[in-house]
């Protein structure tokens, strides 16, 4: 086998290292902007698909194909994002012979429609929020719309056919914001996915985003595991996640569990895949969708089971079969959670932060894994999502799990670009964090009570930041060419500029 | 001894440095003084130790930021900007006061303006947003990292704007 | 609780995680060499306790005691190496009040004398390596010492009483060695240790080190983990551990655990420890000696069983119970192995390769453990042991775990200094060791017949490198200031070299 | 177009280097020419790929070794010495031949000499054992980093050394 992957970044980096473990060679591809970036270095071979922005490029299928037969890949896997939901991808990969890491077009497409999802869960007993069942397509009538409001009721949720990772997606609180709510998820629908076909459903108060990762084979097996919880969530975008849930016990594990293996055994699933399910504060929980792919958060799966997902993945293609023990599959060691870094500002709106990598130094040692897709040299892009690295702690329960992350994220070096490091070590101390009293509002709720920046510093820590300043200068300037010590010490930091801009 | 305005998360302080014979520094930040044992780790790090305050240890990052002149320095995965003005001026009077001088609000990558949130001669609040860029199939609100008063908007919705491009600009 | 670390290096950056974790305080100590050292930077405060020669330094009871008054420290961990072993130390810490992470200085001094130990192993009922029972002293005569090697056979193993490191032990083939062996062995031990006790030990011919950690609680409770495996050595020195070993099966190891907890239980043995065996081919094993102090591959064991030691060693000298459960600290989930990752060009001779860090990027990712010690911008000081950092990869079973170890050799950066990388990369590739064939014979064995380099590249490899050169002078010489592009590329690099040495 | 005399791992390299109009580079190695896209990455790096050359992929370290005017080059975890010579000279006719010079062996440490294994003329192989030395209270091999005749030989059994100091000449 040789493996191309069509992705960037982290994820790749990812798949990349699995495959060295495997003794696959790996192709990467590569826009514009990413020539430099770290999967294109760690494959063995690397090929330009196209300009930076991901339409000319890592959204090309044509331009995979192209990459796979000129480099002889035999198999391609998507990551996550691009076109890893892309039926049309998965069968242009299987018209040219290729493996495609993932389950089958039909699968996708089954499953990627959020209606036609809903429909696989109802036929297989599995409970779903109450929502309209069939979509509403371009041609639906206001009067139509709002009828069909009235009948879910208020709060609903206005939801993309096609959506995904929060876009297209807009709350509704009571029947004259339903028409305008309508046509901005179907602008954000038709520019994002090409459909802007959207269906409604109606919005819990305080559900938990609880999330069943789960494995099926080419033999009829499928095997889930343990739950992921995902509710801390900012605008519908998870940015921690842990495993397992707090609030799960072991028989509603069972429960949660053996529904997602009907739903994807309903579909003859194959390769990994994500059921995810809204958990009620009276313990009911419902079918929310189905992500045909591998998940950002996998990490925290891995690391309480023991399993290696992506190793799976690609044993799975190759027609192995399933030997896990399914037991073992639901049954957490410890406990893990996973803060997703990205370059943002989180005291500017989280707003993105791309730009040169000046130094990046990974937390390590007992209990933390990191899976970062940037190095030292590196100019972060706008063009993508701007998630640098994945980190995770683990240890053998969870208060103990977060003092590990706390710890990791203190000894965890970004320089030259903002990070929302500061906003993990922020959350990591909040009591309700720490309790695990949270639903999926609980992080915009925070957010928009809260006015103080995440990297205030103490009075002393900003006065040793201030002497560290002022002693930098005055090396700088005493270390420079053809200047007595100190003597012009204002052009220190202009001079230092200039040298940095020169050298490597 | 050299003197330093520096400028930590917006907060303007006079530095002082002095190197003493033994090879330590004594640093005095808006009149006060500690004895520090400075080294150069890496390429931007230094490490502080405070010997006679506690045997305190800590070590400053300082490598440059995107906008020029400024450097973020990273403290135990904090980040914050560091502006360093230069020898002080004998007309300065600003020590513990806010700095000034004007704030440009850059588009930080390329986009289109979907809202406007302030007109000239505003007044904002330090991470008040000004204005509303959509990119990524994401809207994002750009805040001012000052309070200040709004001299120039340079943008209005519906535009498309180019990574770089100065939107607003606070004095 | 504060607790002052009595040490350097990767050991005392573990220290002060597991202290960051726990909410803890730390103090570290430094020499001269080590003012920037990394140990010193992530400990909230830092002492200096003299000169760089650790004599002056590192092994000053009285500075360290000091430095803990300083400072309002009032626990004290001593790491491995160093005072670790030193009963004055730990008895001068009980006499200043403070907390000593370890065992009583008693059971210290009893278990660090390697006849002593024998004793107690003996009176546990536990096996130990045919040998002298009491000590050769200064004053024995040439007949005694060649009567009781006839008694003993040959080969046979001259040890330092107080010995350790493999330092003070010689091996003796025939009898016309034996005095020349001993007195060489005398006089490493008296320069290391301070005592030139000799004692002797038939040498067993092929035996495996198998070791067992255990942990003893001030309650009575004794709990002994599953083994490692720490055959390969080079000149009675590890370089990998493992855990488990292939040459324990559960029977073996329940046997051996139990032998151990005699031993340790013998001595009201509290805190971390280990107990070293040698397992014949014929499956008998034989007590060796006793670590009285936490051991440089505790890593692996932690991987396995997913305990954290260095936890337990604060929570044990707190008082607190010892409230895991035995079963499952005897077995191992998965497979781990660690590479000591030492500054020593392995083509040379293994010579200690100390100088400038000009940077590092540690693996990490799925199922790797990175503890280092050293950041960029450090320079190994020539003065200590010269390990930079402890590698571990953990997968589902060994050979997975190889592969796994492989992959993060290979990102592995290490910029600036040699290391002993291209050497683990050569060994995870030898058929013996995939296999499991080797006892403590095996690396010295195959070294001595070794004569290629292990940083031997492919044709197309050193190519490569010799392009990246050539483009490196080219684009440096393009770069200069006041230079035409490629005009003088002769000086590039010392242009380059110049310009390194300005900035900072 | 530049040419540059390259060792690597002791091999010496004639490397001619030329820039394309497109930002590639044509490479000449002992004669054998191909196609590089290069890129530094961080102070040290420099990504290569290979776009006629099955758009192979690697990224080579360079950084500056102990001994001055040496880097060491790192590659998939394994590091090997490389200098640069600098240009061609018209003289040289040692391509692909051995790196020529002397080689000094140095203390790596202060230590103890205990043994000196070879004597001025004699011939030695790479990697054999010259001098041992005592540091850390353990015995270390030195070994000589290249084949060759020993031109010098300066230091004897039992004297210390400091770190630095030569040892051995070897031509």
């Amino acid at each position: 086998m040789k493996l191309l992957i069509a992705n960037r970044g982290e994820i790749a980096v990812r798949v990349i290292r699995a495959c060295r473990e495997l003794g696959i060679p790996t192709v990467a591809v590569y826009s514009d902007c990413d020539r430099a970036a770290r999967h294109v270095r760690d494959a063995d071979q690397a090929v330009h698909v196209g300009p930076s922005p991901a339409v000319e490029s890592y959204l090309r299928i044509d331009r995979m194909i192209e990459a796979a037969k000129a480099t002889g890949a035999d198999a391609v896997h998507p990551g996550y994002g691009f076109l890893a939901e892309n039926a049309v991808f998965a069968q242009a990969c299987a018209d040219a012979g290729l493996t495609f890491i993932g389950p089958t077009p039909k699968a996708i497409e089954r499953m990627g429609s959020k209606t036609g999802a809903r429909e696989v869960a109802i036929a297989a007993g599995v409970p779903v929020v109450p929502g309209t069942d069939a979509p509403l397509g371009q041609h639906a009538t206001d009067d139509e719309i709002l009828r069909e409001g009235g009948r879910i009721g208020y709060p609903l949720m206005v939801k993309a056919v096609a959506g995904g990772g929060g876009k297209g997606m807009r709350e509704v609180r009571s029947a004259p914001d339903l028409l305008a709510a309508v046509r901005t998820a179907r602008s954000e629908a038709g520019s994002s996915f090409g459909n802007t076909a959207v269906y409604f459903e109606r919005r819990l108060l305080h559900p938990r985003h609880i999330e069943i990762q789960l494995l099926g084979d080419h033999h009829g097996t499928v095997v889930p595991f343990v739950e992921r919880e995902c509710s801390i969530q900012r605008r519908h975008q998870k940015v921690v996640e842990e495993s397992p849930s707090l609030a799960v016990t072991p028989a509603l594990r069972e429960r949660i569990a053996s529904a997602a293996a009907r739903v994807a055994s309903a579909v003859g699933y194959t390769n990994a895949g994500t059921i995810e399910f809204l958990l009620d504060q009276d313990g009911s929980f419902y079918f929310l969708e189905m992500n045909t792919r591998l998940q950002v958060e996998h990490p925290v799966t891995e690391m309480v089971t023991s399993e290696d997902l992506v190793h799976w993945q690609i044993r799975i293609a190759r027609g192995e079969k399933l030997t896990l023990d399914p037991a073992h599959a639901l049954t957490p060691r410890g406990h893990a959670i996973e803060c997703r870094i990205y370059a943002e500002d989180p005291d500017l709106g989280f707003m993105p932060s791309p730009g040169l990598v000046r130094g990046i130094r990974p937390a390590s040692g007992p209990g933390v894994r990191d899976d970062s897709g940037v190095t030292e040299g590196f100019t972060v892009p706008v063009f993508y999502d701007s998630m640098i690295a994945k980190l995770v702690a683990w240890a053998g329960n969870r208060p103990a799990a977060i003092a590990r992350m706390n710890r990791a994220l203190a000894e965890y070096e970004v320089l030259g670009i903002k990070t929302t490091i500061p906003f993990f070590r922020w959350l990591m101390g909040q009591q309700d964090f720490i309790d695990g009293r949270f639903d999926t509002t609980y992080l915009d709720h925070v957010l928009a009570d809260r006015d103080e920046s995440f990297s205030a510093l103490s009075e002393p820590e900003e006065q040793r930041i201030a002497i560290a300043a002022g002693l930098d200068a005055w090396l700088k300037s005493a270390s420079s060419p053809g200047q007595a010590s100190g003597s012009q010490p204002a052009n220190a930091w202009k001079t230092a500029a200039r040298r940095e801009a020169l050298g490597g | 001894m050299s003197t330093f305005e520096v400028d930590v998360n917006g907060r303007r302080r006079i530095v002082a440095v002095e190197r003493l014979p033994q090879g330590w520094f004594k640093v005095t930040v808006d009149g006060a003084s500690t004895m520090v044992d400075v080294e150069r780790v890496g390429q931007f790090g230094l490490s502080l130790l405070f010997p006679e305050d506690g045997h305190l240890s800590g070590t400053v990052q300082l490598a440059p930021a995107a906008s020029a002149g400024e450097r973020l320095a990273v403290w135990e995965g904090i980040s914050v900007p560091v502006t360093l003005n230069g020898r002080r001026h004998a007309s300065t009077d600003g020590a513990g006061g806010r700095a000034k001088g004007e704030q440009k609000i850059v588009a930080p990558m390329p986009g289109r303006v979907v809202r406007v949130l302030v007109s000239e001669g505003d007044e904002v609040e330090a991470r008040q947003p000004v204005v509303v860029i959509e990119a990524m199939k994401m809207e994002n609100e750009l805040r001012s990292p000052v309070a200040g008063r709004i001299r120039e908007v340079a943008a209005s919705a519906g535009t498309s704007v180019e990574a770089g491009r100065v939107l607003v600009v606070i004095e």
